[in-house]
Formats: C-alpha cells, structure tokens, sequence
C-alpha cells in the first residue's frame, strides 16, 4: 500500500541517456544481422563446391579457417550459414513474440474464462518438453527450414505468453489503467497505447533472450538432423559435420561455428538482461 | 435542491476463497445517501470501511452487486459498452489516491490532456492547445509542463495533473479517492487549496473520500461516517464533526492527534 | 475429509488428466504423420493384398477413438505396440534404454542441483564475486549442449584421453566413468538456470525489510543467511530446480545423440527419422509423463514451504 | 542525566541513479538523547528521517559512505567490532519499523520471531524467551500469547502485528527504542491504542525513545523534546509542547500552518514547491527555497543552530521573525 512512497520513485531523475554498454551491444546484433544478409556477398569461396584435393586443410593465407572434410571453405560456409541461423532464429522470435503478446494482452485484459482456457491450453504445451514437440513437428512435416521455425514457435509462445501476461496484469491493476476506463478510452487504445508501451521493455527483453534460446535450438534440430540438411549451410548442422573430424584432432569447423552461436547468443543475452534491468521496473 | 447523485441500498459482497470454499465478503451494505448538486460530499471511514469499493462503484469501474445509483435522475448502470463508458466519463470523473500510479509513467502531460480532448471534444488543433494550457494554468502548473512525463514530477504535481485531466471533461461529479494521503503536509495544503477554489470557480460536486477527519473539514460541507461497509452517521459535517451522534464518530474524533492530545487505550472500537 | 478427497483429485487426477491429453494429442498428430507404416514393414514391393492384411492385423483400419482406445489399454498393460525398425515390442527395445537415460538425467541432476544452488547462493550475497558468478552464469546460458558435448570430448576424451568419447558403460563404476562428460554437457545450461534463478531470488531476498529487521537485531550472520534469505528464496529456487531436472530428460535428446550413448533420447531421434511412430509415441508419453510429475512435485514442495499456502489448504 | 545517544556532524552520502558521484541525504547532523528521554524526529518524506534510524544502527545501505560521529553512551558505534555490534543491536536498541507485514518474515510463526534474536545471542534459553514472550504479549493486549505465538504473521491484522513488532523489540530488554513512522500504516483509533500503549511502557521501563514520523501533533503528544528535520539537517530543537505551540523556525512554522485543523475551516497557509532533499538544498539555508522570509543571506550562508535555552533554532532571523511566526502558526 505504501509502495508509492518509495524514495527511488520519488522524483527519479531519470536520465534520458542511454546506456553506453547498451549501444555496444546493439550494434554488436546489428552488425551480426548485417552479416547474415551480406555474408553471401562477403564469402571468398562459394559454401557448397566441395574440392576433395583441399579436404580437411588448416588455416592458411587461402582459406582462413581452413576446409571441411569436403574441402569446402569453412569461413565462406560461416557466412553464408549465418543468413539460415539467424533467419531462423529472427522469424521465430518475430512470430512466436508476435502471437505471445497478444494473447497475453487480451487475457490480461479479459480475465475470466479466456484467460483460464487460453492458460490451460499453453500450459499443455508446457506440459510437453520443447525439444520434444520441435522433433515430433520435424517428423510430421518433414526435415527442412519452416518444420524447426514453427515447431520452435509453438515451443516459446507459452513461454512469451506466459511472462507478459503477468507483466500486463501487473499493469493492468495500476491506477492509471482506471484512469484511462474513467477517460473513456476503449479497450484497444488502452491495451495498445497505454499497457503495451509501458511493458514495452519488458516484451523486448523477452524477445532478446528468446532470441539466444531460438539460435541454439534451431541449431539444435540441425544438428540432429532433423532441420536444415546439407549441403546447406547453417551453424547447428557444421557443429554436427565437424564431428567425426574432431575426433581426429581437427576442430577448426565444429569449433568455429560453435564459437559463432555462443558468441551471438551472448550478445542477445547481456543485452535482453540489461535492457529489463535498466528500463524493465517503471 | 435535487439530488445529483441518490444511492439506493447499495451493496457489494466479493467472493473471496476462504478455509471451505467460496466465502461473501461484503463491503458495503444497505448504503442509502444523497449528494446534493453542487455539494461537496465526505465519505469518511478507517480501513475495510468500504469506502474505496464505494467511490470506485460510483466511478463505473464496479458493478454493484445490488442497489441502485441515480445520477442526474437516470439510472447509473456499470459501464459495458464504450458509448456508456464515453458518456459516463463526461458527467463523472476520478482522482486516484497513488500520485505515482494514476498516471501513464511515459505519456507527456501535454499528450496526455490532448488525448482525452481530442477523444471527447475533435476539435481544430490550436483549441485544443489552447485549452491544454488553459487546464495546467487552472490546476497551478506553467506551460513548460506540457513536454514532461509523470516520471519528473513531484507527488503533489503529479496530484494537480491528475485533477487537470478530471477536470478537462468538465464533469458534474469528482470522485477523489484519497487523493491528498499520499502527500506531505505542506504540498497537502497546496491541493486542497486548489480543490476548494476548483469548485468556487466550477461549481463541480465532489465526492471525497478520505481517513483524515480534518482534511474532510476543510474540503466538504456533507460528511458521511462509514464502518464495515455501513451507514454510520451522516449530516453537514460542521454538525458531524463538532457534536458526534454516534459512539463510532466520537472515538474516531478522539484518536486524531492535535495539540494537547494524549493516546489513549480505549478508543478502538471492536465489533 | 472433503478436503482430502479434494486434495487426491487436484494432486493425482490433474496430471492424469493432462498426461492423457497430451498423449491423445500425440497420438493423433503422429497418426496423420506422413509416411505409410505398412509400407515401412512390407518394403515397396508389396501387393496391395499383403498391405490391407497387415493393415487389418495392425487395425489401422479402425476409427481414431477406437484405435487409440486400443494402444491406451495396451499402455496401461506395458503393451506399446511393436516397432517397425527393430520388429520387436517397444516395451522390450525401451527397457534398457531407460536404465541408461535414467542414469544420464540423475547425474546430471545432481550436479545441477549442486553446482547450480551454490553458485547461485555465492552470486546473490557476495558483492565481490556477483561480476565473476555472473559472467560464468552468461556462458552457461549461451552454451549449446552439442557444443558443450564436443568441447568436452576434444578437450577430456581427445586430448587427455581421461574419459571415452562415445557409449554408455555396463556396471556401476564404468557408466559413471562413461556418462561423466555426457552428464557435464547436459547439466552445463540448466546449471547455469538455477544458478540465476536463485542468485536472483537471493539477491531479492536479501533486500527485503525483513532481512533488515533481523540484521537490526544483531542476529548471526550465518543465521540471517540460513533462515531468513534462503529458506525464503526458496520457492523459485525449487520451481527452477524442477523445471530443470524435467527438461533434462529432453536435453537428454541431443546429448545422447551427440555421444552416440544408447539411450531414450537418441532412440526417439532414429525412430522419427526411420517413421518408427510407435517408438516415438510411448518415449514422447514417457518424456510428457515425468515432466508432468516433476510439475506436480514443484506445486506439492511449494506447498510445504510456504505456510500461507498450507494455512489456506487445510 | 548522561546521553544516551550523540550524534555529531553526521553526514551521509548514498550513490543514486542519474548522479555520477555520492550524492548527501544528511547533512551536518546534531542530536542527544539523554537517558530514559523520548525525542521526537520530524520531517517530510526525503528529510533523512529514516537514514538517521539506520546511522544510529549502524545499518547504512550498500555504497554509503558516512562522516562524523554516532555514539552510544559515550562509545563510537563505528569503532564496534562484529560482536559488540550484534551485542549492541541485540540488547541496547529495540527497534519498531514502519511496516511490521514487511518487517516480519512471513514463514515463521510469531513465537518463532519474538525469542530468535535473545536465543541467538545466547541472552535466554527457548523455554525463558517463549515465557517472557507471552508476558509482554499480554501487556501489550494481546491476553491469548499461547495460541498466538503458534501463528503465521499474516493470520494477525496490521494492528494486532504492529504490537508482536513492539514485543520483539522490547524482549531483549534494551535501554533504548527506535520507532521508525510505527503508526504511519496503522487506523487512527488503532495508532491511538498503539501509541498508548508503548508510551505505558516505555515510562514504566524508563526507556530512551527516539520516535520519527511525519505527524507533528502525534509526536507532541509522546515525546519530551521534538527535533523538526528538513533535507537532511535539523531546524529547530525545543520542549514538544513549547515548539507545538510557539514554533521559531519558518519550516516549523509553515508546517503547522498548513495542516488542516479538526475544529475550524480556514485557508490554509501553503508552502510553495515541494520538501527537497539535502543534495537539492545547495549551501545557503536548507528551507530558503521555499522560506516566504527569507533573504538574500538566506541562500548563501548556512545558518548555524542558536542555542536559546533549552530551544535551538538555525535560522538567521529567528529573533526578529518571532511575532511573524507565532502569528502564523496560530492561525
């Protein structure tokens, strides 16, 4: 009751600026997003011409990161398998962010019984390991670039759903929600002008950590198999080809894609905490 | 002098979970009153009294459980549908207790009066300018205001903003939850000021909700005491406060603190 | 006495229920999976006469409902039907399988629950190790299992040479000795989880204004600690242990694959790719029946330790 | 009579957000408190009433960084090594804070809270502690201690847990009481009942009190001296009934000014702007911002406290403003 009083709300002088670390940051997921739609462009190499004469080779003045055991260039297949990895990952934060809010919204606002079927029903999504459904969908529709991008879709709405939902009902319950009902605003300007701005850090932190979470586990599904199939590109399924050469001693090819999808994934995340830290609280 | 407001047995029970199953909780029972037009109308009760549940069904943001609320002569349903919710906004209008909730944290005032202008009165943009800085002048704050967000105010900025937007639909009837016990004494004094000269210059009724029997007097000439969501006393309050009828408004006279007083053991009223 | 008899039907017939849709719904969606199991048996070259006979002997002839009544009361019995690859009862192909990932997830939940709560614990009170417990936290998040998997194997397997780089072991020494590596991949992520989970709670904790109250009373430190910060953080810490320890059964999907470890999660993945769908079904069920459980277990803990909870429930 | 408490020129910086360095919430802040005497702290939200019950408990938050000096009976509290703290905090103060549904853990019983701190600092056995707990319990009204020791916090009302919060605090029993804004959450006719019945005991235990609220008038009435604070430092310090009726300080006097009055409707006096916050006050006086006599001295010289008797008063013109003020003030 007396939460108002607190003294760090008081007057909270807060600075317009943003956060330096922040900026870093964004421009770090920009320029990996510049990568995945120029690395076509930027490969020295073409990904999938194999040359079994330059097979298995180390890193050298030609190929930076050396060959695969197909000899194709592993730096020139990094690029390119950026655009599937992160188009995958993209449109599955997109999409599954997409329906996550709204249907958080509307039962934040609803309550009642949509609010508790529409729970009900995701928690029977819950109820079922994500890994799980991503492989059962990759059987039913096949292997391929949409099977992991759906299946992973249905995976994270629930989770979206879930968060915002309690974010939004959070906000709901604050005064000026009455206030805007007492203004005579509808429903719609006040859940898209007025709760959906407010929880605007929040659903974007959100999406920036799903972000990391969709990246490994659309790379996941390929390196099972189960996804993208060679000889495409993508960073999940180069883990699994450079497999076998790591047994050998060679790691120049799971590693570097490995060390691609850590490094992204990273990025996403310190910047998805800092964002909710910093702007989450209002 | 007819009634604006007439409330009609008026009574809200919750279902709460409680040790077997669904338990009633009432809030309010049997609640009769009139508020004259133009009158300034104290609802006045501690904690679990009801008053809030009241000033929030009148508001339309509850549906009463029965009972009947009389504005104006028509029967004041809860607003379902937006045409209700448009109109209703028009003749009644709120003022939140918590200065720091009550408003959009990131929409700027002068966005903020804009929308519910432009919502209730499409007019040509300079009127509404106009009127924007007509509203911030009337409630005491300058025109630099209008670019800021809640977040650089002060409480009792936030509170006269607050009132600027109840106002801007020139309604019939405030309803002011509290609006001034989240407040420092010295900024109180400002707002309830500023309530006083509102309705010399508006001629708008309030309903005013509250705890402090003092600030009661310097805002309202009705008053109406409240306890476990009933009727306990009510007339003009200068008649309330000075010769108290019922053992209920005494001890709560008697447990404000002025010069002189003393605490003492016996003034909790138990049921 | 009704409070009881609530209390059995909202703590056992609620799971039942949802592992019962959720199998139906498994059921079905595989059902309508393209690729004809007939066919996968007979090989194409097959008469039409031979495939309507084993269709009619399967039952793939019958209506939904009835078909999946029949693989339900087969269920219950441990009759999940017969696989198409290895052309034997699934129960049978499962039973082993189950020993090893059983194994793999209970390791791995150990470590979790070790590893994950205590460096959790140190991040949230010390102020002068949170930068470096969170940095560490960080890369735990952001490390895929497969890539964990093969970093382990190069570095320890390859490398060193201390552990084997692939199977599962026989006997109890052996498979800890086996499942080492496999167990540290799998449990890395979710570690990582509880690990922020509980930092985070205990940090919250620790600011509450009870905590303050105790300090003000000069209480031990250890004490406050113990009793004060993290009994009371202990709620989202148990529902992050839970959900961790349930979706390692999942995680267990690719580890298994990536250290060629003859397990239930390797086994699901074959048998989607084969189209062996009974297989798939009854792992799916069994993977949908101990997360479901684990659930449970979190909301019965969260009941014990909070006493408004249990004041409110009996 | 020897002080119980002295504070001396305390300062303390907190770091906060939008600030790049430390910023004061208390500044060049005096106060005794003798033995067995209840003073009054009163000030507006941000005056660093609440900083203050946390420097004399040694208890600053993270980042603080605190100058001058708080002593305990002559003792620097700063200098307290581990235990002599805990002693200190265990069995010298009693300490009531505002919110006690925030202040108690909410997963152990009451009995379990009350005997914690005198059984982990080895003051009483169990069994000792739970017998004195249900005594004060039942002087404090609460005649049922058996069964109510057995219950969770939230099955006890505000009201109800507001009096487990002034038991814990007396069990050990200490020689001093913080109560920090202890009725501010509290129903009137409850806080009346509260108030009543710690000030019974304190005069029967002969405990020092140091009381903070907003509220001038309840303060008047349970205290013996009052100290009125304002962004950080303190204004004016007196006899409370002599400052509740003839205040000298233009603060004091605005304060009262603009609290509405019970008996009669008049026009309030109003202080322009809002209370500030020490970082805000700049080097002249503290309330020259908002002060309706104040001068051009006023904003550039920090006034010192003018011992006047037992009244000090920091104001440059507290002489010449004395008819001015008392003439407000009894408006």
């Amino acid at each position: 009751m007396t939460a108002f009083i607190s003294p760090a709300d008081r007057q909270a002088p807060r600075s317009g600026s943003a956060d330096p670390l922040v900026l870093l940051l964004a421009a770090i997921c920009l320029t990996i997003f510049l990568i995945a739609i120029v690395g076509p462009y930027l490969a020295p190499y073409s990904p999938e011409d194999a040359d079994i004469l330059s097979a298995g080779l180390g890193p050298s003045g030609a190929h930076w990161l050396g060959t695969d055991a197909l000899g194709r260039d592993i730096l020139s297949r990094l690029l390119v398998g950026a655009r599937l990895s992160i188009a995958g990952a993209s449109l599955i934060v997109a999409l599954s962010t997409l329906f996550g809010v709204s249907i958080a919204l509307a039962c934040a606002w609803r309550g009642g019984i949509l609010d508790s079927i529409m729970m009900s029903a995701l928690n029977i999504v819950f109820a079922i390991p994500g890994l799980l459904i991503a492989v059962i969908l990759s059987a039913l529709m096949g292997a391929g670039f949409w099977p992991p991008v759906i299946a992973l879709t249905v995976v994270y709405v629930p989770f979206i759903a879930r968060v915002i939902r309690s974010a939004a009902l959070r906000e709901r319950r604050r005064a000026y929600v009455d206030a805007c009902q007492i203004a005579g605003f509808s429903s719609w300007r006040i859940n898209l002008r007025h709760i959906a701005p407010n929880i605007g850090s929040i659903i974007l932190a959100q999406a920036t950590i799903t972000f990391g979470a969709a990246l490994m586990d659309f790379g996941a599904i390929s390196f099972l198999g189960l996804g993208i199939q060679p000889p495409q590109a993508e960073w999940g399924l180069m883990v699994a080809e450079g497999r076998s050469e790591l047994l050998e001693g060679s790691y120049q090819l799971s590693m570097s894609a490995g060390l691609m999808i850590i490094i992204t994934v990273i990025v996403f995340n310190v910047l998805g905490e800092r964002i909710s830290d910093r702007y989450g609280r209002a | 002098m007819t009634g604006l407001l007439e409330v009609r047995n008026l009574r809200k029970a919750f279902q709460v979970k409680g040790a077997d199953g669904l338990e009633e909780l009432v809030a309010l029972e049997d609640l009769s009153f009139d508020l004259a037009r133009g009158s300034s109308l104290a609802v006045v009760g501690e904690s679990g009294s009801g008053k809030t549940t009241l000033a929030r069904i009148i508001a339309g943001l509850q549906p009463a459980t029965s009972g009947s609320v009389t504005f104006d002569g028509k029967p004041l349903a809860p607003p379902r549908r937006l045409v209700d919710r448009i109109a209703r906004a028009r003749e009644i209008q709120m003022v939140f207790q918590d200065p720091f909730g009550s408003l959009d944290p990131i929409q700027r005032l002068g966005s903020s009066l804009e929308e519910i202008l432009n919502l209730h009165y499409p007019g040509d943009r300079a009127w509404r300018r106009r009127r924007v800085d007509e509203l911030l002048e009337q409630v005491g704050l300058s025109q630099e205001f209008r670019e800021r967000t809640p977040r650089s105010l002060s409480g009792g900025q936030r509170q006269r903003f607050a009132i600027a937007k109840a106002i801007a639909l020139e309604p019939r009837l405030i309803v002011l939850d509290e609006c001034v016990s989240a407040l420092d004494v010295s900024v109180q004094a400002q707002v309830l000021n500023l309530l006083s000269d509102l309705r010399q210059a508006l001629g708008i009724s309030y309903l005013f909700v509250s705890h402090d029997l003092a600030v009661v007097r310097q805002v309202c000439d009705q008053c109406l005491v409240m306890q476990f969501g009933k009727l306990v006393e009510m007339g003009p309050t200068q008649l309330v406060l000075n010769a108290p009828q019922e053992p209920y408004t005494k001890s709560l006279l008697a447990a404000v603190p002025r010069p002189g007083w003393r605490p003492s053991k016996r003034t909790q009223v138990h049921q | 006495m009704r409070a009881t008899t609530g209390g059995v039907a909202r703590w056992i017939g609620g799971p039942c229920a949802i592992i019962l849709v959720t199998s139906f719904v498994i059921y079905v969606a595989l059902t309508f999976a393209p690729g004809d199991p007939v066919a996968q048996i007979l090989g194409s070259r097959s008469s039409p006469e031979q495939r309507a006979e084993l269709a009619r002997e399967l039952g793939l002839n019958l209506p939904l409902l009835v078909r999946y009544w029949h693989w339900l009361t087969g269920a219950l019995t441990g009759n999940f039907g017969i696989s198409t690859t290895f052309r034997q009862p699934v129960a049978n192909i499962l039973m082993p399988r189950i020993a090893t990932t059983i194994y793999l997830v209970a390791y791995s939940a150990l470590i979790i629950l070790a590893v994950g709560i205590s460096l959790g614990s140190v991040g949230g009170v010390s102020r002068r190790l949170r930068p470096y417990v969170s940095a560490l936290i960080g890369f735990g998040i952001a490390l895929p299992g497969y890539v964990a998997a093969l970093v382990l194997v190069s570095i320890f397997a390859v490398y060193l040479g201390w552990f084997p780089t692939f199977g599962a072991g026989a006997g109890f020494l052996d498979r800890i000795w086996h499942l080492t590596l496999p167990a540290i991949s799998l449990a890395i992520g979710w570690t990582a989880y509880v690990a922020q989970i509980s930092a985070a709670a205990v940090r919250e904790e620790e600011g509450r204004e009870h905590v303050m109250t105790a300090r003000a009373r000069g209480l031990p430190p250890a004490l406050i600690f113990r009793k004060h910060i993290l009994r009371n953080a202990a709620a989202p810490i148990i529902t992050a242990s839970g959900l961790s320890v349930a979706g390692l059964v999942a995680g267990a999907v690719v580890v298994e694959t990536a250290f060629a470890i003859d397990g239930v999660g390797s086994l699901v993945v074959k048998s989607v790719s084969a189209k062996d769908y009974d297989v798939v079904v009854a792992i799916s069920v069994l993977i949908v029946a101990v997360f479901v459980v684990m659930n449970t277990l979190i909301a019965l803990l969260h009941n014990i330790v909070d006493p408004h909870r249990k004041a409110s429930d009996s | 009579m020897t002080n119980a408490i002295e504070i001396e020129n305390l300062r303390i910086d907190l770091p906060r957000s939008g600030f790049r360095k430390r910023v004061p919430v208390i500044n060049d802040l005096n106060l005794c408190i003798e033995e067995g005497e209840a003073v009054g702290l009163v000030g507006e939200s941000g005056s660093g009433k609440s900083m203050t019950t946390r420097a004399i408990m040694h208890l600053l938050p993270d980042g603080a960084q605190r100058s001058g000096s708080v002593r305990y009976r002559g003792q620097e509290i700063a200098d307290f090594d581990r235990r002599t703290l805990a002693l200190y905090r265990s069995r010298d103060l009693g300490v009531i804070f505002q919110d006690p549904r925030a202040h108690i853990n909410p997963l152990w019983t009451i009995g379990d809270f009350l005997v914690e701190a005198v059984v982990a600092n080895r003051q009483m056995l169990r069994a000792e502690a739970t017998d004195r707990a249900i005594a004060l319990l039942a002087q404090v009204g609460i005649s049922n201690g058996s069964q109510r020791i057995q219950q969770y916090p939230h099955q006890l009302s505000g009201g109800l847990l507001q009096r487990v919060m002034i038991v814990s605090a007396l069990m050990p029993s200490p020689a001093f009481i913080l109560a920090d804004e202890i009725s501010t959450a509290l129903d009137v006719t409850v806080q009346s009942e509260v108030m009543a019945i710690l000030s019974e005991l304190r005069q029967s235990n002969r405990l020092g009190m140091l009381f903070i609220t907003h509220d001038l008038d309840l303060a008047a009435a349970v205290t013996d001296r009052l100290a009125i604070m304002y962004a950080g430092s303190i204004v004016e310090v007196g006899p409370s009934h002599e400052i509740s009726t003839a205040p000298k300080h233009p603060y004091t006097a605005a304060l009262m000014a603009s609290r509405p009055s019970l008996t009669e409707v008049r026009r309030l006096q109003t202080v322009p702007g809002r209370p500030i916050s020490a970082f805000e006050a700049g080097n002249g006086c503290v309330f020259a911002s908002r002060c309706s006599f104040a001068a051009a001295r006023c904003s550039v010289e920090r006034p010192l406290a003018r011992q006047e008797k037992d009244r000090s008063v920091a104001c440059h013109f507290a002489a010449d403003l004395a008819p001015a003020i008392s003439v407000a003030a009894s408006q």
